[in-house]
């Protein structure tokens, strides 16, 4: 590794911190837009979270450490998640320590030691929130896993960085069993990210909330934190996608500041893009019950296995 | 030769006599009667050993013609009228089986038996061979009617001219077996009644009759 | 001079009990008369390791690797059987089940049935053997009717009659061998029965004779080893009579029943060249194994549970010996030993239970390790011997039985697989509750004697994990003394 | 002592020794717990701790040698073998009876059922038996050993022997083991191949021909399947681990199900030779369908323990899916990712039997603490039995399959062997095996939502029961073995590089290959050769940790540090009780909808207007009802149909011996 690859992890660290709570406000800027609302500012999300840190912090009497530390271990797996995505190049030291089946057990844990805080407390709200976050990722996590199977199967690979240089120096034409895990992955995003259909970030109506029901006892540092992770969490899923399904742009082999130069820009494009069409989804979807979530997810996961088994039935054929 | 000829004839009469007083069993049902016959039957048996004794001169067969003599004509039918006086049985009730399927099923049995009987007749070098067959159908004509019975003591007489058709069978067979397993096996008889003996009159104070109904409550079947 | 002790001291005995009548030490004595019994078999068995096979009196006795571990293992469950009856009968008497006048019949007849059994295993003559097995049904025929409830009455009726008929069967057997010795041997009659002359020239006899034979010894003799369907007076049998006498009727009398048999089929194999009697075995064994663990299933009453299981491990050996060749035989001979002990001991442990519980019903007792450990852990480790737990002797036959069915028939394993699971599940089920759980017994006037029942239970142990190499010796001599086709 | 020692074998066969005398000094005091506990148990670890320290160093040495002990059958004698296959179980064995046997001292209390001195004997009398059945080198020998632990065990598990559930537990456990061992008889006298000799160095030598050899093969499934808890022979399991003193509950879930996995290996791989691609293909289908169906009803439990019966039913399924990908692999002629499928199967034995036992311990303390193990009646319990608490939850986060810790190692090299399957030269089973991986990503997702439900249920949110309040931690020596199996569970999960090196002697007996080392770093798993596939947890650790720590740093250095602890929220509503949380039940509701059809519900749910509502749910196990009820009730009525021939009327039996008499004639006659 030399020390420009480092250099390129730190930019990419750093710049999945400063862009995630961005992409997010863009997200909502956008369905505003489409809702004919008047849209919140772009940097919303940060003000949220600079208020949350000078806050004091209320902690419920029969709280445990466990409660206090998992703000920080989900922020650290998050973190560690958008530095093995490669977003902008796919020379990155830290991806020999976590391939993409090592991604998926990172957002798992994330969601694990995340569910447990939310039973510390030991309320209603909490236990029932971490009960469906666990519902929504006993199906998300296989299906994202199918997904990079697939992506892994036509590459010989299964870290991300290996798998996007080798998408991206195909010719542009879409393997039919990549456009299966393309929706399978979308619908993943969805619900992962407590998006509508699945889930509403904007609402705290018990019948239907899924993770902002975790997050009802938390306040100041801790729930910033946990805003921040929400804000990295659908950043990374976005580089995700992008890694896998539009490879193009990313700067392959050693980077340079050229590599820089392009990488950044068509990563901000596609998450404008992304944004865009997020927005768009969740504008012309209406919520689903939540013992229909389920059904949505195995959806996804069904369409996951469909594109593995389309890939080996072609593979067989060729 | 005619008097050789004449002792076969007696030897076949008393081979004939032995089957005809098995069938006569089968169907009687008057129990001292029973007695009465199996003495008679013993009594053939002992007829045709002196007949084959005399003829073969083998001198173990005139002794276990007096033994035969002494056991079952003598001892055991007076032992088995003096239990009948004792415990008042007279009567046997109605077989299992009616009298005329149990004839039928007695012929049938004579029919298999003389056919199991062939190989060993062919292969009989003794003068009595042709009466290996009414040996045989003896023993299982005492089975059948021990089958058929309901007196525990109409049972021990079908038991006692099934042994009868044994000694029958190894006269006809072999002139009779070795003296030591001849004794050995009318001990065993002997004894066998004796231990009977006592026996019925444990049953009978027990259940104060010798009908086998009462002995029928050990069983698998509920 | 052994064998003349080993046959005297028993008759002897029961001349003794019959004539010095009713005394408060006889259960000593009879210790004492069993003890010799032993002692002799033991002087004989070292001879016999000293000098190889004897043949005695005018070749009327004979002693071959067949028959020797038998005399020893007669002798020995004997022995312990009668230290076992000590407490067991004095307690009878104390619950007033018998008279003084019947525990001298009973010890009386005692030394005469093991004398009988002694004199089945040693004799060199078939027809003596007959006697003998005759003599056998006689002497425990009283016995069974010791108590002279209806329940014994019956059993005794139904084991004179059906024992006596089959015995009678034998007897024609023997007939027909006799006739067809004859012509061989000659008709001075004298060596015509003798075993050892008849297997000389076994391969000469009669076939067609012989097969018939077979058929009539085969149901004779099995009517006593209690094969199925022959098997309904043996129930009935051990349970009704004292629990002494089902220990030796399952550890012995059956075991001296199938040696009279396997002699017999060794004789009508060798002249047959056919493996008509290795087939008609088989499927007396597999019938008896299957019928007896179906019986099994339905069982109320301990006696007749393990009466049952009785029947099965008959089967089993019998099945064995059907299939026939040096590691089946092997394993048979080795299962005869091996049943036979675990069995007696069983038969010790359930004697006591019943006594403490007062009732033969198993649902009457209930928690046994909580008010007499040893009694309880007997049983427990009985049980599982018998149901071919490792390390126990019987999971050593059985392993070789069933290695060798998969081989040789594998058509069979399926059945023993089925059987040996019911079994199980029959037997072990009915134990467990019996031995754990809470208690609802009664302590007992005499202490009960549980030295048999451990020894018994240790020497299995030890032939499950080392057989003594003369031991090992005379199973393959008398294996391959079998043959097989 | 030194001759002893001197070599592996030798040493391993004196430690066994030393476990039976171990046990027999329980005898000396049999009613003295603290003889028992503070001596004979620890002593029995460090036993343990030998053990693995021997069996590893041969591991490593990779080296073969065996040993004929004077006794067993006359033309048998018992032979013991050490090669590597056997000393890796063996470490398996001893590194992590170590950890229960120290917790045992603690645990065992004075009071109902087995005198603890008995006890101690039969504890230890059950490890050396395990112990023999991974050095038996004959078929006698492995079976005495096999049905001493079967034998050991059940007495271990009714040791409440008043309790006429455990009874019964004991009862269809012995009886499915006794089963099982037959089914295992019968499979070495196939093997034996006509040669009667019952060494498995003959069995080696034997060639058998195709049919004999899948037969064996099958019957060596069924038999160590049934053991292993491979549905639908698993119905056992799930009563008589829970029904055990939790110790016993680690070792039977631990350690014994591993010895089913060892001997099929043995049989399959070993003594059977080459096997056929399309052996694999059952253990495979069975063990995918085993994993799924103990993951999901692990997830509706109510009963802790049940709940970690049914989560080692789940491993097992795993374990045997790998075994199976194995076999076919190797069938095809694919030593190198047959060696890799090998594994992981053998790495996941290893991080279960270390996994499964800390949970267990952990609800034997949860047990001891509280006296209650329905899940219904606990929670909160982090606070007043931290050192629990946080010892199991590392376990859980194992199990769980969560990086950096072991269970996530061997799934993701289970799930790189699959990622290969497209290689096998049979379209159908490539066609099949993507749905094993899409199956086995689904179990490995679900055995994460069972463990939150297990942990958050017990150790979090607020004590649902008043008396939970006043719960004591756990003892020194509890204390000392919980730790030792977390530090195997976390060590296990950061050095898979050193482990997998150690487990290529194993992997070259068995399939001929081992998995080799791209990368070169002592930090950096690289299995496969060819692919940019690498995994370096400590790195991964490192990372998280740096960041976690550098998070808190600045947190604490910008902002202020002010904390007001309030009671929870109540959403207006005033009267919470702890009642309310939502129950174990609860939690498993979704999958209760989700995966209805596998279960056998019942319900009771409270009208509306019920003044006293209540509400009860059980979930049975379908097999009992579709397969073992049937099964029980036709041999009664089997048995029944016979009892009509026995009519205690004598005639009718002097009919029997008359008909039998004339029939065998016949045959006699005309055959």
């Amino acid at each position: 590794m030399r020390p420009e690859d480092w250099l390129t992890q730190f930019i990419e660290i750093v710049a999945a911190l400063a862009a995630a709570p961005i992409f997010l406000g863009w997200v909502s800027q956008c369905r505003a837009w489409l809702q004919n609302r008047r849209a919140p500012s772009l940097w919303l999300p940060y003000r949220n979270i600079r208020k949350l840190f000078h806050k004091e912090a209320v902690i419920a009497q029969n709280a445990s450490r466990l409660f206090r530390l998992a703000p920080y271990v989900v922020f650290g797996t998050m973190v560690l998640a958008a530095a093995i995505i490669p977003s902008m190049g796919t020379r990155l030291p830290l991806v020999v320590s976590a391939d993409a089946i090592a991604l998926v057990g990172l957002f798992a844990t994330a969601r694990v030691f995340m569910a447990l805080a939310a039973m510390d407390i030991g309320t209603a709200f909490g236990t029932l929130g971490a009960r469906r976050e666990m519902m929504v990722g006993f199906l998300a996590e296989p299906a994202l896993l199918m997904v990079i199977f697939v992506a892994s199967l036509l590459s010989a690979s299964t870290a991300l960085p290996a798998i996007t240089e080798h998408l991206a120096t195909q010719t542009l034409g879409l393997d039919p069993a990549l456009a299966f895990t393309a929706v399978a992955f979308t619908l993943v995003l969805l619900a992962e990210n407590a998006r509508i259909p699945v889930d509403n970030p904007s609402t705290h109506l018990e019948l239907t909330m899924i993770h902002e029901a975790m997050l009802l006892e938390y306040s100041a540092r801790h729930l910033a934190l946990m805003e921040w992770t929400t804000a990295l969490k659908l950043f990374n899923y976005a580089c995700i996608g992008f890694a896998l399904f539009i490879p193009w742009g990313v700067a392959t082999g050693h980077i340079g500041p050229l590599g820089l130069a392009v990488a950044i820009p068509t990563l901000a494009v596609k998450l404008a893009l992304a944004g865009g069409g997020l927005a768009l989804i969740e504008t012309l979807c209406a919520k689903l019950r939540v013992m229909r979530a389920p059904e949505f997810l195995a959806t996804a996961y069904l369409f996951a296995v469909l594109g593995l088994l389309v890939h080996v039935m072609l593979g067989a054929r060729g | 030769m005619p008097q050789i000829a004449l002792d076969q004839q007696l030897l076949d009469a008393c081979a004939a006599v032995m089957l005809l007083l098995s069938f006569a069993m089968l169907s009687q049902r008057r129990i001292v009667s029973l007695v009465n016959l199996y003495a008679v039957q013993g009594g053939a048996l002992a007829t045709a050993t002196l007949l084959v004794a005399w003829r073969t001169g083998e001198g173990h067969l005139y002794l276990s013609a007096a033994l035969t003599i002494a056991l079952k004509v003598i001892f055991l039918p007076w032992l088995l009228h003096r239990l009948i006086r004792r415990l008042e049985v007279y009567w046997d009730t109605e077989p299992l089986l009616n009298v005329s399927g149990t004839m039928l099923a007695g012929l049938l049995i004579v029919v298999f038996a003389f056919g199991l009987a062939q190989p060993i007749t062919q292969l009989a070098s003794t003068a009595t061979r042709s009466a290996i067959g009414i040996a045989v159908s003896v023993v299982l004509l005492a089975f059948l009617m021990m089958i058929t019975r309901r007196k525990a003591m109409s049972q021990v007489v079908g038991f006692l001219s099934m042994e009868n058709g044994l000694f029958f069978a190894a006269m006809s067979a072999t002139y009779g077996m070795p003296m030591v397993v001849e004794l050995g096996v009318a001990l065993d008889v002997l004894v066998a009644m004796l231990v009977l003996g006592v026996f019925f009159f444990q049953i009978r104070e027990q259940f104060d009759s010798l009908d086998l109904h009462h002995l029928e409550s050990l069983k698998e079947r509920d | 001079m052994e064998l003349l002790l080993l046959l005297g001291l028993p008759l002897a005995g029961a001349a003794v009990f019959g004539l010095l009548g009713a005394r408060r030490e006889a259960p000593e004595i009879n210790v004492v008369f069993s003890l010799g019994t032993f002692l002799a078999a033991c002087a004989l068995t070292v001879r016999v390791i000293r000098e190889g096979s004897l043949l005695l009196w005018h070749e009327q006795f004979f002693i071959d690797p067949f028959n020797l571990f038998l005399v020893t293992l007669t002798a020995f469950v004997a022995l312990t059987t009668s230290l076992f009856s000590r407490p067991y009968m004095r307690i009878e008497s104390v619950h007033g089940r018998v008279t003084p006048g019947r525990l001298r019949l009973y010890h009386s007849m005692y030394q005469l049935f093991s004398f009988t059994m002694l004199l089945a295993l040693t004799t060199n003559n078939m027809g003596l053997l007959w006697v003998a097995m005759e003599g056998a049904t006689l002497s425990t025929v009283l016995l069974v009717t010791l108590y002279r409830t209806p329940g014994s009455l019956e059993a005794g009726w139904k084991y004179f009659i059906l024992c006596g008929v089959g015995i009678a069967q034998a007897l024609f057997g023997t007939i027909l061998l006799y006739f067809a010795a004859e012509k061989v041997l000659g008709a001075q009659g004298v060596t015509a029965l003798l075993w050892t002359h008849l297997d000389a020239v076994k391969s000469t006899l009669e076939p067609s004779v012989l097969a018939l034979a077979f058929v009539f010894l085969l149901v004779g003799y099995g009517t006593k080893v209690g094969l199925a369907p022959l098997h309904n007076w043996l129930p009935d049998a051990h349970a009704e009579g004292p629990t002494p006498i089902s220990a030796v009727l399952s550890g012995l009398l059956l075991n001296v029943a199938l040696y009279a048999v396997v002699r017999c089929k060794i004789l009508v194999e060798g002249s047959l060249h056919s493996t008509l009697p290795s087939r008609m075995l088989m499927g007396f064994g597999l019938l008896s194994l299957v019928l007896a663990t179906l019986f099994l299933w339905r069982q109320r009453d301990i006696k007749r549970l393990f009466a049952y299981s009785s029947i099965e491990h008959m089967g089993i050996a019998t099945f064995a010996f059907g299939m026939g060749g040096p590691v089946a035989n092997f394993a048979a001979l080795l299962h005869m030993t091996v049943h036979s002990l675990t069995k007696s001991a069983i038969f010790f442990t359930v004697g006591h239970a019943a006594q403490k519980a007062g009732s033969q019903l198993m649902d009457d007792i209930r928690g046994l390790i909580t008010l007499s450990p040893t009694v309880g852990w007997g049983l427990m480790m009985g049980s599982l011997a018998i149901l071919g737990m490792p390390p126990f002797g019987v999971f050593a036959s059985e392993f070789l039985i069933l290695t060798t069915a998969m081989r040789e028939q594998p058509w069979a394993t399926p059945i023993l697989l089925a059987a040996l699971g019911i079994a199980f599940a029959a037997i072990f089920g009915r134990v467990q509750p019996m031995v754990f759980g809470e208690t609802r017994l009664r302590r007992l006037p005499h202490a009960p004697a549980l030295l048999p029942v451990f020894t018994h239970l240790a020497i299995v142990l030890l032939l499950g994990l080392y057989i003594p190499p003369y031991l090992a010796d005379w199973y393959r001599a008398a294996a391959r003394l079998i043959g097989g086709p | 002592m030194t001759t002893i020692f001197s070599s592996p074998l030798t040493g391993c066969a004196g430690l066994l020794a030393a476990w039976g005398l171990i046990g027999l000094a329980g005898l000396l005091r049999p009613a003295s717990v603290r003889f028992a506990g503070r001596t004979l148990f620890p002593l029995g670890a460090m036993a343990g701790l030998a053990l693995a320290a021997i069996a590893g160093s041969s591991l490593l040495a990779g080296g073969t040698e065996q040993l004929v002990l004077p006794f067993g059958l006359p033309d048998l004698p018992f032979h013991l073998r050490l090669d590597p296959l056997s000393s890796f179980f063996l470490l398996l064995l001893g590194a992590s009876s170590a950890g229960v046997s120290v917790f045992a001292g603690g645990y065992f209390r004075q009071g109902e059922g087995t005198a603890p001195g008995l006890l101690c004997l039969q504890y230890h009398l059950f490890l050396a038996s395990m112990g023999w059945v991974l050095l038996a080198d004959d078929a006698y020998g492995f079976m005495v050993a096999w049905e001493v632990m079967a034998l050991s065990s059940y007495f271990l598990v009714t040791t409440q022997h008043r309790i006429p559930e455990i009874r019964r537990a004991g009862f269809i456990y012995l009886l499915m083991a006794h089963l099982g061992a037959i089914a295992i008889l019968l499979c070495f006298g196939v093997l034996q191949g006509g040669s009667w000799q019952f060494t498995f160095d003959a069995m080696r030598a034997a060639h058998l021909a195709p049919a004999w050899a899948a037969a064996a093969f099958l019957l060596a499934l069924a038999g160590f399947g049934l053991k292993a808890g491979l549905v639908p022979l698993h119905v056992w399991l799930p009563e008589a681990h829970p029904a055990a003193p939790s110790p016993v509950s680690a070792l039977m879930s631990g350690v014994m199900l591993k010895t089913a996995v060892y001997g099929l290996l043995r049989v399959t791989l070993d003594l059977l030779g080459r096997p056929v691609w399309w052996w694999g293909l059952v253990p495979l289908i069975l063990g995918l369908f085993t994993a799924f169906y103990g993951v999901v009803f692990a997830a509706v439990q109510t009963d802790m323990k049940r709940l970690l019966a049914y989560s080692s039913i789940e491993n097992m399924g795993i374990v045997f899916t790998g075994l199976g990908l194995s076999v076919i692999f190797l069938g095809a002629g694919m030593q190198a990712v047959a060696a890799l499928a090998l594994l992981a199967t053998l790495y996941h034995c290893l991080n279960h039997s270390f996994m499964k036992s800390l949970l267990f311990l952990g609800t034997g303390s949860v047990l001891h603490a509280t006296g209650e193990r329905n899940l219904g009646r606990l929670g909160g319990l982090i606070h007043s039995m931290p050192w629990v608490a946080w010892l199991t939850l590392i376990g859980a986060l194992a199990i769980a399959g969560l990086p950096p810790l072991n269970g996530f190692v061997s799934e993701w090299l289970l799930l790189q062997s699959f990622l290969f399957a497209d290689r096998v030269p049979h379209e159908f089973v490539n066609l099949l095996i993507p749905m094993g991986m899409a199956l086995v990503a689904l179990c490995a997702a679900l055995a994460g939502y069972v463990m939150v439900k297990f942990f958050g249920v017990i150790f979090l949110g607020q004590p649902r029961e008043p008396s939970l309040a006043h719960a004591h931690d756990c003892g020194r020596l509890e204390r000392l073995g919980l730790a030792w199996l977390a530090l195997g569970c976390v060590l296990l999960g950061l050095l898979p590089f050193q482990v997998v090196a150690a487990l290529g002697a194993v992997t070259r007996q068995l399939v001929g290959a081992a998995v080799p080392q791209a990368a070169s770093h002592w930090w950096l798993l690289a299995p496969v050769p060819g692919r940019a596939v690498s995994y370096g947890p400590i790195i991964f650790l490192a990372a998280t940790a740096g960041v976690v720590a550098l998070t808190a740093l600045v947190v604490r250095l910008a902002y202020h540090q002010r904390v007001r602890r309030t009671p929870a929220w109540d959403c207006g509503f005033g009267s919470l009780t702890p009642r309310m949380q939502d129950t174990a039940e609860g939690f498993g509701q979704p999958i209760r909808n989700i995966f209805q059809s596998f279960f056998q519900i019942e319900r009771e749910l409270p009208a509306p207007s019920d003044r006293t509502p209540r509400y009860r749910i059980a979930i049975a196990d379908r097999f009992w009802r579709t397969v073992y009820e049937p099964l029980g009730s036709s041999v009664q009525r089997l048995a029944s149909a016979v009892a009509f021939l026995q009519q205690g009327r004598v005639s009718v039996y002097l009919l029997y011996s008359f008909v039998t008499l004339i029939v065998l004639l016949a045959l006699a006659l005309f055959a």
